[in-house]
């Protein structure tokens, strides 16, 4: 019968506990170590085989609220393209994007006086599907001007610009979501997946390829953020959180344990 | 009453129709033509869905007037979630309008001081809010995540097996769990997943279809 | 460095807001909870329609005004029939919009779903079995074809499954089972990244205003 | 210069297939012929129950789409026009039955309107057009995080006796679902959106999986010309099992089918 109280714990206790669990690491940090997947290892691997000069399109969400889920593998891979010497193309997907991007390039370390040179950022617009086509197919054609409302056409602000017009200037795609198949099915270039765990894991999978393509590697939210410093050695906020999350899995697997502990004890119960 | 019936019902239904066969033809043919309708029509969806947006603003205050009338009666607490909505509103349309850039008509939602307002009240707390799925995840495993029968432990282990490969310390001392995860992910997942994306591919298109052949009516109003 | 009070200010409603979230998990019914939910519905509706407002100016208005691209002026006039729901007995004016609305939504679900979401699985359902290389893999990859067979014989309507046949749609089902057993483990972890920001950001407050500890 | 893309072929002819047999059943329905009988999605019977308590307990009935449930422009909206075919025939019985109906509207601006028709629709097939009240339509704006607090605070100012949440989910809005759970409501959800599913195993007590939803959609409408669609879909399945099937073995022969097929 003790066994079947289990079944009714206050869920108010299981929130609080938890809540407690994910305190103590983040105040007193144990340093659990941390091995880097396959999957993280060939994102970069695939950004590194481009030669410098090579052009990205980064499709960048951003949104506010998943920050702490992705916001350490925007900054690595910011860091890792610019030190690759890559000339990067910035589409911002999401409202909040324009305020998160000058967060995320700052924390790169991004030199501001480069841009229109090395990198590129369009205006914010709602994107449905039909828009991502529209714009691979002609930048111009959806764009008239980039963020800070200077002509794409215009080589003296933005000499990038000059070098491309729709997706066969592109040499790699840094992408998040949904987003991924569409450029597959449209245009077939070579893709790097970034994104929140959610956003991206799920719908990753049937196109994951390290050796055909057309994406070559990924890095979805969570701890693969701390993954990426690791590989690239760009340590940052991704690896801080790793203990908070190995201790938080173990409690939830104490709550299954207990929540089939209670079904076994109401069962015993119903036998008597 | 035909004539009106042709105007409310038929008309829009064949407007979808004339709209949509010409992208269709487009992924057949190629054609200057019928690559610019495409693209046209490609940039227009931004637009117009930028533009409607404005519904939604008026919808939000008009429910949220709807609800202050009735819980009238329930003291100063409805007045004051009003006030808050109403305050908040104009405190950002305000700074929008203070910061912009008239030269370049841009308003001023990239200030610093907009960015103070937005990240401190709207940052914080929609993390918090999404953050609380966790702990939801948590009551909702401890309720439903239980050998009941084969189904629910197959979802159960599949589950769990599948997020201890996803925890960084299991792939250091259970280096097997790793393989055993994607394993799962590469049969169980893709397995499943492959027949459900048919059927909703299936699904999806037949309604498609259906709309194409001017039967599906459920977005077209004839009596109202 | 000592925090500038703005800072200070910063990091103390960061941590109160989280702190009214997480008052919903006490009770349900709470001042702080419902006021913090006013907060982050009139921040994501006006500020989204700011940012909307602009755009349409700087990127519809503007080429119609200077003549570049008069042709904005459809997608303009179908956005403003939206509109007509408002007015009593004119809701139907709107069916217009949202009808082109539709035919570019048809258009892409035909033109994506087709090749994306029923030819693509086809094919990766053949690829992994054929591109298999150890037995035990192919052993494997044909278990998940099978699996993919039998999870759609969930979806017959028509048909009812009796008798011996109904095991075909019991090991489908398990397929299904496990595949939504894995969904569920994605977003554990992810869920649990963004309750560990909103900790943080609870926890900085005490560190860098009570203790004074640096970032 | 017009030149036809030969590469698609197979799409061209799953196009032929689908037109075609959707068109050759509704003929058949036009001759009155007999059709197979579809088998009773649960979900659906579950719904005149939910609602049927919900008026006992004198709480309303809430309905969610999803925070950015009504894509219109985009390949989803077959999801959408599904999942308001649902929200019509909920609307048309919660009129019946004299329960308040709370909608929550999705973040799409441009999705409003056809919505708030087709709710307008189903007060006045019920008989009842004046019960219809615009200010039970509550919007939230930009995606789930307002979407959830906005609906929560739904939950605890008006109560909830039923819940139904089917449309283009996705993943993140967990909590509303379990939130209705808390607050002892009837909770019915389902989405095609695969990778979302699980979220309604977790916490409804009634669910469509998968299709289900789509199909839901026609088969509420008890309009034989929609049913029987669902008919001719079944054939799409069969020739999509033949495909599967004989291109593996085909492939194993040694037959290039893939690139015969254009996969």
């Amino acid at each position: 019968m003790a066994l079947a109280k289990l079944g009714k714990i206050d869920y108010r206790f299981i929130y609080a506990f938890m809540t407690i669990i994910t305190f103590i690491p983040l105040i007193y940090p144990i340093g659990i170590p941390t091995t880097v997947g396959d999957n993280v290892k060939n994102y970069v691997n695939k950004i590194e085989t481009y030669p410098a000069g090579s052009v990205a399109l980064t499709s960048f969400s951003g949104y506010i609220t998943m920050l702490p889920d992705v916001e350490p593998i925007y900054v690595a891979t910011y860091k890792l393209l610019f030190a690759r010497g890559f000339k990067v193309l910035i589409l911002l997907t999401d409202v909040d994007a324009p305020i998160v991007i000058t967060q995320v390039l700052n924390k790169a370390g991004v030199d501001w006086s480069k841009e229109g040179i090395d990198f590129v950022i369009f205006p914010y617009m709602s994107m449905d599907e039909a828009a991502h086509v529209v714009f691979t197919d002609n930048i111009r054609s959806y764009f008239i001007n980039d963020w800070k409302l200077r002509s794409l056409d215009n080589a003296t602000n933005l000499p990038l610009m000059q070098e491309i017009y729709d997706y066969t200037d592109f040499d790699l795609v840094v992408g998040s979501t949904g987003h991924v198949s569409r450029y597959n099915v449209w245009c077939g270039i070579d893709i790097v997946a970034w994104g929140t765990g959610t956003g991206l894991l799920p719908f990753v999978g049937p196109f994951y390829d390290p050796i055909n393509g057309p994406i070559y590697g990924y890095v979805g939210g969570a701890s693969q953020g701390g993954e990426l410093e690791i590989a690239t050695g760009y340590l940052g906020d991704g690896i801080k959180t790793n203990d908070a999350k190995n201790l938080g899995i173990i409690t939830l697997c104490i709550i299954i344990i207990i929540g089939n502990l209670s079904m076994l004890g109401e069962k015993e119960g119903g036998k008597e | 009453m035909a004539s009106r019936n042709f105007i409310r019902r038929d008309l829009p239904l064949i407007l979808v129709a004339l709209t949509a066969f010409p992208i269709l033809l487009n992924r057949f043919v190629t054609d200057d033509l019928l690559k610019n309708y495409w693209t046209t029509l490609g940039s227009w969806t931004s637009y117009i869905s930028m533009i409607a947006w404005g519904l939604g603003v008026i919808y939000l205050f008009n429910g949220e007037y709807h609800a202050l009338q009735m819980n009238k009666d329930k003291g100063i607490v409805p007045y004051l979630m009003f006030g808050i909505l109403v305050g908040f509103s104009l405190l950002l349309v305000g700074m929008s309008i203070l910061y912009a850039d008239w030269t370049t008509m841009q308003l001023g939602i990239r200030h610093e001081s907009y960015v103070w307002w937005y990240n401190g009240f709207y940052g914080a707390q929609s993390q918090a809010f999404y953050g609380l799925m966790f702990l939801y995840l948590m009551s909702a495993s401890y309720r439903m995540l239980r050998f009941r029968n084969l189904e629910a432990s197959i979802l159960l282990l599949s589950g769990v097996i599948y997020t201890l490969r996803n925890t960084p310390i299991f792939n250091l001392y259970f280096p097997w769990m790793m393989p055993l995860g994607e394993w799962i992910n590469n049969i169980g997942y893709t397995g499943g997943y492959n027949a459900a994306l048919i059927c909703m591919a299936f699904g999806s298109l037949l309604v498609g279809c259906r709309q194409l052949l001017g039967r599906e009516r459920t977005a077209v109003e004839v009596t109202a | 460095m000592a925090l500038t009070i703005q800072d200070t200010m910063f990091l103390f409603i960061q941590m109160f807001m989280v702190a009214c979230v997480w008052s919903y998990l006490y009770k349900t019914d709470n001042i702080f909870a419902r006021g913090a939910a006013q907060i982050v519905i009139s921040i994501s509706t006006v500020h989204y329609f700011l940012n909307n407002l602009n755009r349409v100016y700087l990127q519809v208005l503007i080429p119609i005004m200077d003549g570049t691209r008069l042709i904005n002026i459809i997608p303009v006039l179908a956005g403003v029939l939206f509109y007509t729901r408002l007015w009593k007995g004119k809701g139907w004016i709107a069916s217009y919009s949202y009808s082109l609305s539709l035919g570019i939504g048809m258009g892409s679900l035909f033109t994506t779903y087709v090749s994306t979401n029923l030819l693509n699985p086809i094919n990766r359902a053949i690829t992994q079995v054929t591109g298999a290389t150890t037995p035990f893999d192919q052993a494997s990859a044909l278990l998940a074809f099978i699996g993919t067979l039998c999870a759609l014989s969930y979806w017959l309507f028509t048909v009812e499954l009796k008798g011996p046949t109904r095991y075909i749609l019991v090991f489908g089902r398990l397929f299904l089972m496990s595949s939504i057993g894995i969904l569920y483990a994605q977003d554990v972890v992810w869920a649990q990244s963004l309750f560990i920001g909103a900790a943080d950001k609870f926890l900085k407050f005490f560190r860098m205003v009570l203790l004074g500890a640096v970032a | 210069m017009v030149a036809i893309e030969t590469k698609y072929w197979m799409e061209f002819v799953w196009y032929v297939i689908m037109f075609g047999t959707v068109y050759y059943y509704l003929k058949k329905v036009e001759r009155n012929e007999k059709l197979p009988e579809l088998r009773t999605i649960p979900a659906t019977l579950a719904i005149e129950e939910g609602v049927g308590r919900a008026l006992e307990m004198g709480k309303p009935v809430h309905y969610s789409l999803g925070s950015d449930g009504a894509p219109i422009m985009s390949s989803s909206v077959g999801t959408t026009i599904a999942a308001l075919a649902v929200l019509k025939y909920t609307t048309r019985l919660s009129a019946k039955y004299g329960t308040r109906m709370i909608m929550h509207l999705p973040s799409q601006g441009e999705a409003i309107p056809m919505i708030e028709g087709v709710i307008r629709e189903g007060y006045i097939e019920a008989g009842k057009p004046d019960a219809f009240q615009r200010g039970d339509m509550h919007y939230y704006g930009y995606l789930t995080a307002a979407f959830s607090p906005g609906v929560y605070t739904s939950f605890v100012r008006e109560g909830v006796g039923l819940f139904m949440h089917a449309g283009s989910v996705i993943t993140y809005e967990f909590p509303i679902l379990e939130a209705a759970k808390i607050n002892n409501a009837i909770v019915i959800g389902g989405t095609p959106r695969w990778t979302a599913t699980y979220i309604f195993a977790m916490a409804c007590d009634h669910m469509f999986i998968g299709e289900e939803l789509l199909a839901a959609g026609a088969a509420l409408s008890e309009n034989k010309y929609l049913t029987s669609s669902i008919v001719s879909e079944e054939i799409w399945k069969y020739i999509a099992v033949l495909l599967l099937v004989g291109g593996l073995v085909l492939q194993f022969m040694g037959i290039p089918f893939k690139s015969l097929a254009g996969l």
